[in-house]
C-alpha cells in the first residue's frame, strides 16, 4: 500500500495525521480511498476532474505530469506540493 | 520631447540677445546631460535651445599662475582634468569633475552647467567654493560677477536673470602650500548622487607649520551647496601639528551648519553625521596636497 | 528624403562614411542614429545617461548619445560599434569578449566595447581598478563584470604586442 | 579564477565537447551590433506607440476622455481597456505559473480601478513617437484617489484597503469568505515543532524585512505587432518563451492561438521578468486599430521600473533551535511577500528554499501571498530564493556563534544529502550540497586567515530546486555534414552553444559542425520559458535525444546502404562501421541526403531534475564612519552537475552573484505615502557598477545529476540566493551588528552601529 503524505492544510480533515497508507495503482485510486476515510479531501485535491492547479503530484521523490492517472507502487511515496516557478 | 528650436549661437552677444528675446522659454545648452533629462522627463517646456558650445569664449580653457584659471562655462569636465597644470593647481575641482556621472557624461558634462543646474547636490559646486571661484555672468546690460557660494538660491534656481549667460568661472591662482580637496559619499563608488559632498581647500604658511587660511563646503545638506564660512575661523592659525584637532573641530562646525532632509537618496541623521567625517577627510587630503606643493617647491 | 518643415539638416562623418541626414531638433543622436541610420548596434537602456549602451564615440570622446540631441551632430565624426573594426574582420576588443565570454545577453556588449576603446586609446595599460572605474558608466546586469574587465585588461596585452 | 572540482562517478568519463570552451554561434553578431534585439526591428509603415500610466497607487477610474488625442494630427489609434475582450477568471498555465486570465487582462490595462503608479490606462499609436507621446498629454483620464497600502503587514490588518473586491483567501482549496488582499496562504509541516524547540538548548528567533527589487535587465520590455488584414498576428518580441507569450496573447485577446506567430527577438536579460507580457497586446490592437499598420512599443526605463518585474518585498519571522551539540532540532517560518497588484508571489518558492540546506525533522512553514498597491511582482531569479536565504542563514549564523561553532563545521552537520526530506516532504535525489560547503573548507580564501580592523567573513548558503520543463527540437542534416538544430527556447545567455555543443558530444561531431537556430513559433513545436534554469538541463534532455535518434536512423539508412542488417553497424567518434567498412558521419551525410534528407525531432519534459546548492564566502571591510561596505573578496562554490561550458557557467554563477550583492546592498524601491514610485531611473536604483565589485572567484563543483545523459543540473538561479545572507553575517563580524533589514544600505548599517554605541 502507498503512502500518501497528507498536504498540512488539510490535515484538519485527518485529525491531523501527516501520513496515510492507502491502497491503490493509481493516485485516482488513492484519493479515492482517502476519501472514503476522510471526507471531504478529494474536493481539495481535485477540481474539475483534475489534480488541482497549482499543485504538484511527486511519487518517490519524482515529479509526475501524469496527474491522477499516475500509477503507483506498493512501496510509493506519493505528495502534493505547491508548484513553483523560476526566473 | 516637445517640440523646439534649436540656434548654434555663435557668440555671447548673440546667446544673450536670444535669451532676452524668447524669455523665460528658452535654456542654455552646454553639455545636455542635465537639460535633456529634464526635458524627456517634461519637467523644463523650453521653446528654444541656445547651443552655447560654440562660442569661442565659453569653450575657453586658459591658466596661468599669475592670473589663475578662466574656465569656460561649457568646457567639459574631461577637458579639465586632461589639463595637467590646471590639475596641479586646482586639485579640488579635479576631484570633483571627475567624480560626475561617468565618463560619457564627463565628455560633455560642464562645470557652467553643474553650477547652472544649481542641484544642492551639484559635485563641482563645493569645490569650486573652496577654490574661491567667481561667475562671470553676461547679460543685455553688460557683465557682472558672484562669488560662487553666492550663485545659487535655491534648488535648480540661481542668481541668472532669464536673458543672462554664464560665460565663465574664474579661480585666482594658487600658491605654495596651498592644497584642496572634494570628496563625497555614495552608496556606489560611482554613478551616484552625493548624499553628502564635502570640499576643503587649506593655504599653509610657506613653511608649512601652519593654517593661513582654509575653506569648507557641503554638498547636499541643505537648499544650496553650504559654504561653511564659520569654519574658517577654526582653521586660522592652527599649527599643522594639531591639524587633527582643528579638523575635528571644523567638522562639528559643518555637522551644526547642515540643514540636511530625509530623502531616498539618505536620512537628515546620516547626512548630519557625514558632515562631519567627510569635512574632517576632505580637510585631510587637502593638508597633504598643501604639504605636497610646498615638498615640490623646496624640489 | 524630403524634410519635414521644422527638420533641419545635419552633416556629420560617421563610421567613416560622410553621412547626411535631416532631423527635429528634439531627436536625439541615438534615436537617429537607431531609427534614420538604421545603426542599431547602438542600445537604448535608461535614456538618461545612466547606463552606457547608447555609447559613442564624438570626435573622439565618448558619450551617450541618449544625451546628445541629433543637431549637435553636425560637422562631428561619430563611431559606433559597426564602425569599431577598422576594415573587416573584428577589433581586439571584440575578439577578447568573445574569447573571455564577456557577454551574456549581449545588449550592453556594444557600450562597453566602445567604452573600452575610448579607455584604450588614452590608457593603454590599465590597471584593474582603472578599468572598473573607467567602466563605471555602463551597466552590465549579466555578467557582474568580471569577464568583461579581464577582456579588457588581455584585449590591452595583446594589443600592446602588436 | 575559477577551481573545477568533479566528484566520484563521472570523473573516467572523457568527453569531448563537454567541458570544452567553444566560442558562441551568436557572439560575432553581439560585438558588431548586428544582433536584433526587441526593439531593433524595423517595418516599412511602422508606427510608434506608448502607453499612458496611472499617476496613482490606488484609484477609481471615472472617466476616460481620449478625443483631444484622437484629434491630434499624426495619431492612427487609441485603445483603453474597453478595447480589451471580456475574459472569464478562469485560471491560465502560461510558462512557469498560473495566473487568473482577468488579473492579467487588467494588468494590461486598467479596467475600473488602477492599484499601482504605473498601471497602463491607454494606448496610442502614431506616425512617430513624439507625436505618441504628445498625444498622452491630451488624453483626460478622472480618478478617484483611494488609499494605497504599500507593506504586507499593513495589507494584512483587518481594517486595510482592499485591492481586489473579488479576492478571497484560498488554502489548499479552501475559500475564506471576507474580502481581504491575501490571496492564498500555503504551508509545510514535518514532525513537531514544539517537541522539537523543547529538545533544543538554544534558540534564536529573528524577524526580517526586504525591500521590492528589480531584475534590472539592460533591455527595456518592447513589443512590435502586425494585425495582418487575414486576422494572423505577428510578434516581433523580447520574450523569455515565445509559446508563452504567443499563448497569454491569444488568452487575454481571445484569439486562437494559432493565429499568433511570436518571433523571439534576442533578449537583452530577462532573469524572470520577461516571461510575463505587458505590450504585446496593446501593439497588436493598435496595430487593428491603425488600419493593419504594424505598431512599435517600447518601455522608457521610468516604465520598466514602475510598471514590470519587480520582485517581492517582504516580512520574514525565522525561528531555530539547536542542541549543545550542533544539531538542528526545529524550525518554524512564518512569511509573507508582497505579490503586488495582483496574487502570485513567489512566497511558494521561498518556502521551498529557506531551510532547504539543513536536514530538520520538525519543521513548520507558513506562507502567505498578499496584494498590495505596487505593480505585479513577476519572477527573478531564483524567485523569492534571496530574501528567505538571507533570514534563515542569517538565524543559522548566530546559532553558530551561540554554539561556539565554525560555521561550515555546522553545516557539514546539519546539511542535507540524498534521501533527506525538503519542508515540503518529498525526499532530495543525488545532490552535492555538502560538497560545496566542503570546497569551500578547501578553498584557498577559506584557509586565508582575514585580518584587519572593521573587516569580516560570512559564509551562506543557497538552494534553488531547478526545473525541466516542455522542449521541442528538431534537427537536420545537411549533405556536407554539418547539422542544423532547430530550438524553441530562447538564448538569454548562452543556451545555443550549450545545446549545440550537447548535440555534438552525443553525434562524435565537432561543435562547430552544429548550428542551432532558435525559431518562432510557427516554425517549432511547443517550448516552455528559458527561465527556472531550465532550458540546458530541460531542452538539453530533448537534444540529447534528438541526437540519440539520428545517430538510430543514420545508422539504418547506412545499413541500408550497406545491404547489412542495422544491429552490425556501429557508430563511434564520428565513424559508422560494419565489418571491414567504414563511413564518416561527413560522407553519411553526403551519401544520405542524395536519397532523401535526413532529420528527426524529439519533445520531453524532464522530470528528474536535479536540485541545485551552493555556499559561499565573502569578506568585507565596513567603513564604522560611512557604514559602506567593500567586499574584499568573494568566492561562490556550487554544485553545477556537469559544467558544459566552463566559462559559461562561471558568467552565470558571477552575475547572479553580482545581483545578490546589489539585492543584499543597496536596491530597494523608494516610494512616497501615496505609493509613487520615487527613485524609477538607474541613477537611484542601484544596481552594482563595476568598481563596486573585486573578481568573483568561482568553484565549479560537478555532483552530475542521474537525471541528464550528461549529469547537468540547473545553474542560473542558485547563485542569487547565497549572497544577502553572506553578506550580513560578513558584516556581523566585521563590525558586530545584525542587519535585519535588506537592503543593508550605508544609513541602515550606520544606525545599526549607532544603536549598538
Amino acid at each position: 500500500m502507498a503512502t500518501v503524505w497528507i498536504p498540512p492544510l488539510l490535515r484538519d480533515l485527518t485529525g491531523g495525521i501527516q501520513q496515510v497508507t492507502v491502497p491503490g495503482e493509481t493516485v485516482r485510486d488513492l484519493i479515492a480511498a482517502l476519501d472514503a476515510r476522510y471526507p471531504g479531501l478529494a474536493g481539495r485535491l481535485i477540481e474539475e476532474g483534475t489534480l488541482r492547479r497549482g499543485l504538484v503530484l511527486t511519487i518517490d521523490g519524482v515529479t509526475s505530469r501524469q496527474g491522477l492517472r499516475a500509477r503507483v507502487g506498493p512501496e510509493s511515496e506519493v505528495h502534493f506540493v505547491p508548484a513553483i516557478g523560476g526566473g | 520631447m516637445q517640440a523646439f528650436d534649436y540656434v548654434r549661437a555663435q557668440s555671447t552677444e548673440q546667446a544673450v540677445a536670444l535669451l532676452a528675446e524668447a524669455g523665460d522659454r528658452a535654456r542654455v545648452l552646454a553639455g545636455g546631460t542635465d537639460l535633456l533629462v529634464q526635458m524627456k522627463e517634461g519637467r523644463r517646456k523650453v521653446a528654444l535651445v541656445v547651443d552655447v558650445k560654440f562660442i569661442p569664449e565659453l569653450n575657453e580653457l586658459c591658466y596661468d599662475p599669475a592670473d589663475g584659471l578662466w574656465l569656460g562655462a561649457a568646457v567639459p569636465c574631461y577637458r579639465i582634468y586632461g589639463n595637467a597644470a590646471v590639475a596641479h593647481a586646482y586639485p579640488g575641482l579635479i576631484d570633483a569633475a571627475s567624480l560626475i556621472g561617468g565618463v560619457q557624461i564627463q565628455g560633455r558634462a560642464t562645470l557652467g552647467g553643474n553650477l547652472c543646474n544649481a542641484s544642492p547636490a551639484a559635485d563641482s559646486i563645493p569645490a569650486l567654493i573652496v577654490h574661491s571661484a567667481v561667475a562671470l555672468i553676461a547679460g543685455p546690460a553688460g557683465r557682472r560677477q558672484v562669488p560662487v557660494e553666492a550663485f545659487c538660491t535655491g534648488p535648480g534656481r540661481t542668481v541668472l536673470a532669464p536673458d543672462e549667460l554664464l560665460v565663465a568661472l574664474h579661480l585666482p591662482p594658487s600658491r605654495p602650500g596651498f592644497g584642496a580637496a572634494y570628496l563625497r559619499f555614495t552608496p556606489r563608488n560611482e554613478m551616484d548622487i552625493a548624499v553628502v559632498g564635502a570640499g576643503a581647500a587649506l593655504q599653509l604658511d610657506e613653511r608649512g607649520e601652519t593654517i593661513v587660511a582654509g575653506r569648507v563646503a557641503l554638498g547636499a545638506v541643505a537648499p544650496t551647496p553650504l559654504y561653511v564660512q564659520e569654519a574658517e575661523r577654526t582653521l586660522i592659525g592652527r599649527p599643522v601639528r594639531e591639524a587633527d584637532a582643528a579638523f575635528a573641530e571644523a567638522g562639528e562646525i559643518a555637522r551644526a551648519a547642515a540643514r540636511p532632509i530625509d530623502d531616498m537618496r539618505g536620512t537628515a541623521a546620516q547626512r548630519r553625521h557625514l558632515s562631519a567625517v567627510l569635512t574632517r577627510r576632505a580637510l585631510r587630503n587637502a593638508l597633504a596636497r598643501s604639504l605636497a606643493s610646498l615638498k615640490g617647491v623646496e624640489q | 528624403m524630403t524634410p519635414a518643415t521644422n527638420e533641419i539638416k545635419v552633416n556629420a562623418r560617421i563610421n567613416g562614411e560622410p553621412v547626411e541626414f535631416f532631423c527635429e531638433p528634439r531627436q536625439t543622436l541615438l534615436e537617429v542614429l537607431r531609427d534614420r541610420l538604421g545603426l542599431t548596434g547602438v542600445k537604448e537602456g535608461c535614456g538618461n545617461g545612466n547606463c552606457g549602451a547608447c555609447n559613442v564615440i564624438m570626435d573622439g570622446v565618448l558619450v551617450n548619445s541618449c544625451l546628445v540631441l541629433a543637431v549637435e551632430a553636425e560637422g562631428r565624426t561619430i563611431t559606433t560599434v559597426e564602425g569599431l573594426a577598422a576594415n573587416g574582420g573584428l577589433h581586439p576588443l571584440q575578439q577578447s569578449f568573445l574569447e573571455h565570454a564577456a557577454l551574456q545577453c549581449g545588449v550592453c556588449t556594444p557600450g562597453f566595447l566602445l567604452a573600452a576603446k575610448a579607455l584604450l586609446d588614452r590608457n593603454p595599460h590599465p590597471t584593474e581598478r582603472e578599468v572598473r572605474y573607467w567602466l563605471a558608466g555602463n551597466l552590465c546586469r549579466c555578467t557582474g563584470y568580471d569577464k568583461i574587465v579581464r577582456a579588457v585588461l588581455d584585449a590591452a596585452a595583446k594589443m600592446a604586442m602588436r | 579564477m575559477s577551481e573545477h572540482q568533479t566528484t566520484q562517478e563521472m570523473v573516467s568519463t572523457a568527453y569531448k565537447v563537454i567541458g570544452t570552451r567553444p566560442a558562441r554561434p551568436d557572439g560575432v553578431d553581439k560585438v558588431t551590433g548586428r544582433a536584433l534585439f526587441g526593439a531593433d526591428i524595423q517595418l516599412p509603415g511602422l508606427l510608434h506607440g506608448k502607453v499612458l500610466r496611472s499617476p496613482h497607487a490606488h484609484a477609481r477610474i471615472r472617466r476616460i476622455d481620449v478625443s483631444r488625442a484622437a484629434r491630434l494630427p499624426g495619431v492612427k489609434a487609441i485603445i483603453t481597456a474597453a478595447d480589451l475582450p471580456d475574459v472569464e477568471n478562469k485560471i491560465q498555465e502560461v510558462g512557469e505559473g498560473a495566473i487568473g486570465l482577468k488579473y492579467l487582462s487588467a494588468n494590461l490595462l486598467a479596467r475600473d480601478k488602477v492599484l499601482y503608479h504605473g498601471h497602463p490606462v491607454a494606448a496610442v499609436a502614431a506616425t512617430s513617437i513624439h507625436i505618441a507621446e504628445e498625444a498622452l498629454a491630451l488624453i483626460e483620464v478622472e480618478y478617484e484617489v483611494l488609499p494605497p497600502v504599500l507593506d504586507v503587514r499593513a495589507a494584512m490588518a483587518a481594517d486595510a484597503p482592499i485591492l481586489l473586491d473579488d479576492l478571497r483567501t484560498d488554502e489548499l482549496g479552501r475559500k475564506g469568505t471576507k474580502p481581504t488582499n491575501v490571496a492564498e496562504h500555503i504551508r509545510f509541516q514535518m514532525g513537531d515543532p514544539a517537541a522539537g524547540f523543547a529538545a533544543a538548548d538554544v534558540i534564536v528567533e529573528r524577524e526580517f524585512t526586504t525591500s521590492t527589487v528589480h531584475q534590472g535587465y539592460i533591455e527595456p520590455q518592447t513589443a512590435t505587432a502586425l494585425w495582418n488584414r487575414d486576422d494572423t498576428i505577428t510578434i516581433w518580441t523580447s520574450t523569455q518563451g515565445a509559446h508563452s507569450a504567443r499563448d497569454q496573447v491569444a488568452e487575454v485577446l481571445q484569439w486562437p492561438a494559432t493565429r499568433i506567430k511570436v518571433v523571439p527577438m534576442e533578449v537583452g536579460g530577462g532573469f524572470g521578468g520577461k516571461g510575463n507580457i505587458y505590450l504585446e497586446p496593446l501593439a497588436a490592437l493598435l496595430s487593428r486599430k491603425a488600419g493593419h499598420k504594424p505598431v512599435k512599443l517600447v518601455m522608457t526605463r521610468a516604465e520598466v521600473l514602475m510598471a514590470t518585474g519587480p520582485t517581492s518585498g517582504s516580512f520574514i519571522r525565522v525561528k531555530m533551535g539547536a542542541t549543545k551539540d550542533g544539531r538542528l532540532t526545529a524550525a518554524e517560518v512564518w512569511m509573507a511577500y508582497e505579490a503586488g497588484a495582483f496574487p502570485g508571489s513567489p512566497v511558494g518558492a521561498g518556502m521551498n528554499v529557506i531551510l532547504a540546506p539543513y536536514r530538520i525533522e520538525n519543521v513548520l512553514i507558513d506562507g502567505y501571498d498578499v496584494v498590495v498597491n505596487k505593480p505585479r511582482t513577476s519572477a527573478y531569479r531564483a524567485p523569492g530564493g534571496t530574501n528567505a536565504a538571507y533570514a534563515a542563514e542569517v538565524v543559522i549564523d548566530e546559532l553558530c556563534e551561540k554554539l561556539g561553532m565554525d560555521p561550515l563545521e555546522f553545516r557539514l552537520r546539519n546539511g542535507v544529502r540524498e534521501g533527506d526530506r525538503r519542508a515540503s516532504g518529498p525526499t532530495y535525489p543525488r545532490i552535492g550540497y555538502l560538497e560545496t560547503v566542503r570546497a569551500i573548507q578547501q578553498s584557498e580564501h577559506y584557509r586565508t586567515p582575514l585580518e584587519g580592523p572593521n573587516r569580516g567573513r560570512g559564509i551562506a548558503s543557497g538552494y534553488w530546486g531547478n526545473w525541466g520543463g516542455r522542449s521541442s527540437v528538431a534537427a537536420s542534416v545537411n549533405a556536407d555534414g554539418q547539422v542544423n538544430l532547430v530550438v524553441g527556447s530562447v538564448d538569454l545567455s548562452g543556451t545555443r552553444t550549450t545545446l549545440a555543443m550537447q548535440l555534438a558530444e552525443t553525434l562524435g561531431i565537432p561543435v562547430e559542425h552544429v548550428k542551432p537556430v532558435v525559431a518562432d513559433t510557427d516554425a517549432v513545436g511547443y517550448n516552455d520559458v528559458t527561465g527556472g534554469s531550465r532550458t540546458t538541463f530541460g531542452t538539453g534532455v530533448a537534444v540529447c535525444e534528438v541526437g540519440r535518434k539520428l545517430k538510430e536512423e543514420m545508422i539504418g539508412r547506412v545499413a541500408e546502404l550497406w545491404e547489412v542488417d542495422p544491429v552490425e553497424v556501429t557508430y563511434a567518434d564520428g565513424v559508422f562501421a560494419a565489418g571491414e567498412r567504414r563511413m564518416t558521419f561527413q560522407e553519411a551525410a553526403g551519401r544520405l541526403n542524395e536519397d532523401r534528407p535526413v532529420m528527426v525531432s524529439a519533445t520531453t519534459h524532464a522530470q528528474e531534475v536535479g536540485p541545485g546548492f551552493a555556499t559561499h564566502c565573502v569578506d568585507v571591510e565596513v567603513d564604522p564612519e560611512t557604514g559602506k561596505v567593500t567586499i574584499l573578496r568573494y568566492t561562490a562554490a556550487q554544485d553545477v552537475g556537469r559544467a558544459v561550458h566552463p566559462d559559461l557557467v562561471e558568467g552565470q554563477i558571477q552575475g547572479g552573484v553580482t545581483q545578490g550583492i546589489g539585492w543584499a546592498l543597496n536596491e530597494e524601491y523608494f516610494y512616497d505615502q501615496e505609493g509613487r514610485l520615487l527613485n524609477a531611473t538607474l541613477l537611484d536604483y542601484r544596481m552594482p557598477v563595476a568598481p563596486d565589485l573585486p573578481m568573483i572567484d568561482t568553484i565549479l563543483v560537478e555532483v552530475p545529476n542521474p537525471g541528464h545523459p550528461y549529469g547537468v543540473r540547473g545553474v542560473g538561479e542558485v547563485p542569487i540566493v547565497p549572497p544577502a545572507g553572506a553578506l550580513a553575517n560578513a558584516i556581523y563580524h566585521a563590525v558586530g551588528v545584525r542587519l535585519t533589514h535588506l537592503p543593508m544600505s550605508p544609513a541602515r548599517i550606520l544606525e545599526a552601529l549607532w544603536a549598538k554605541a
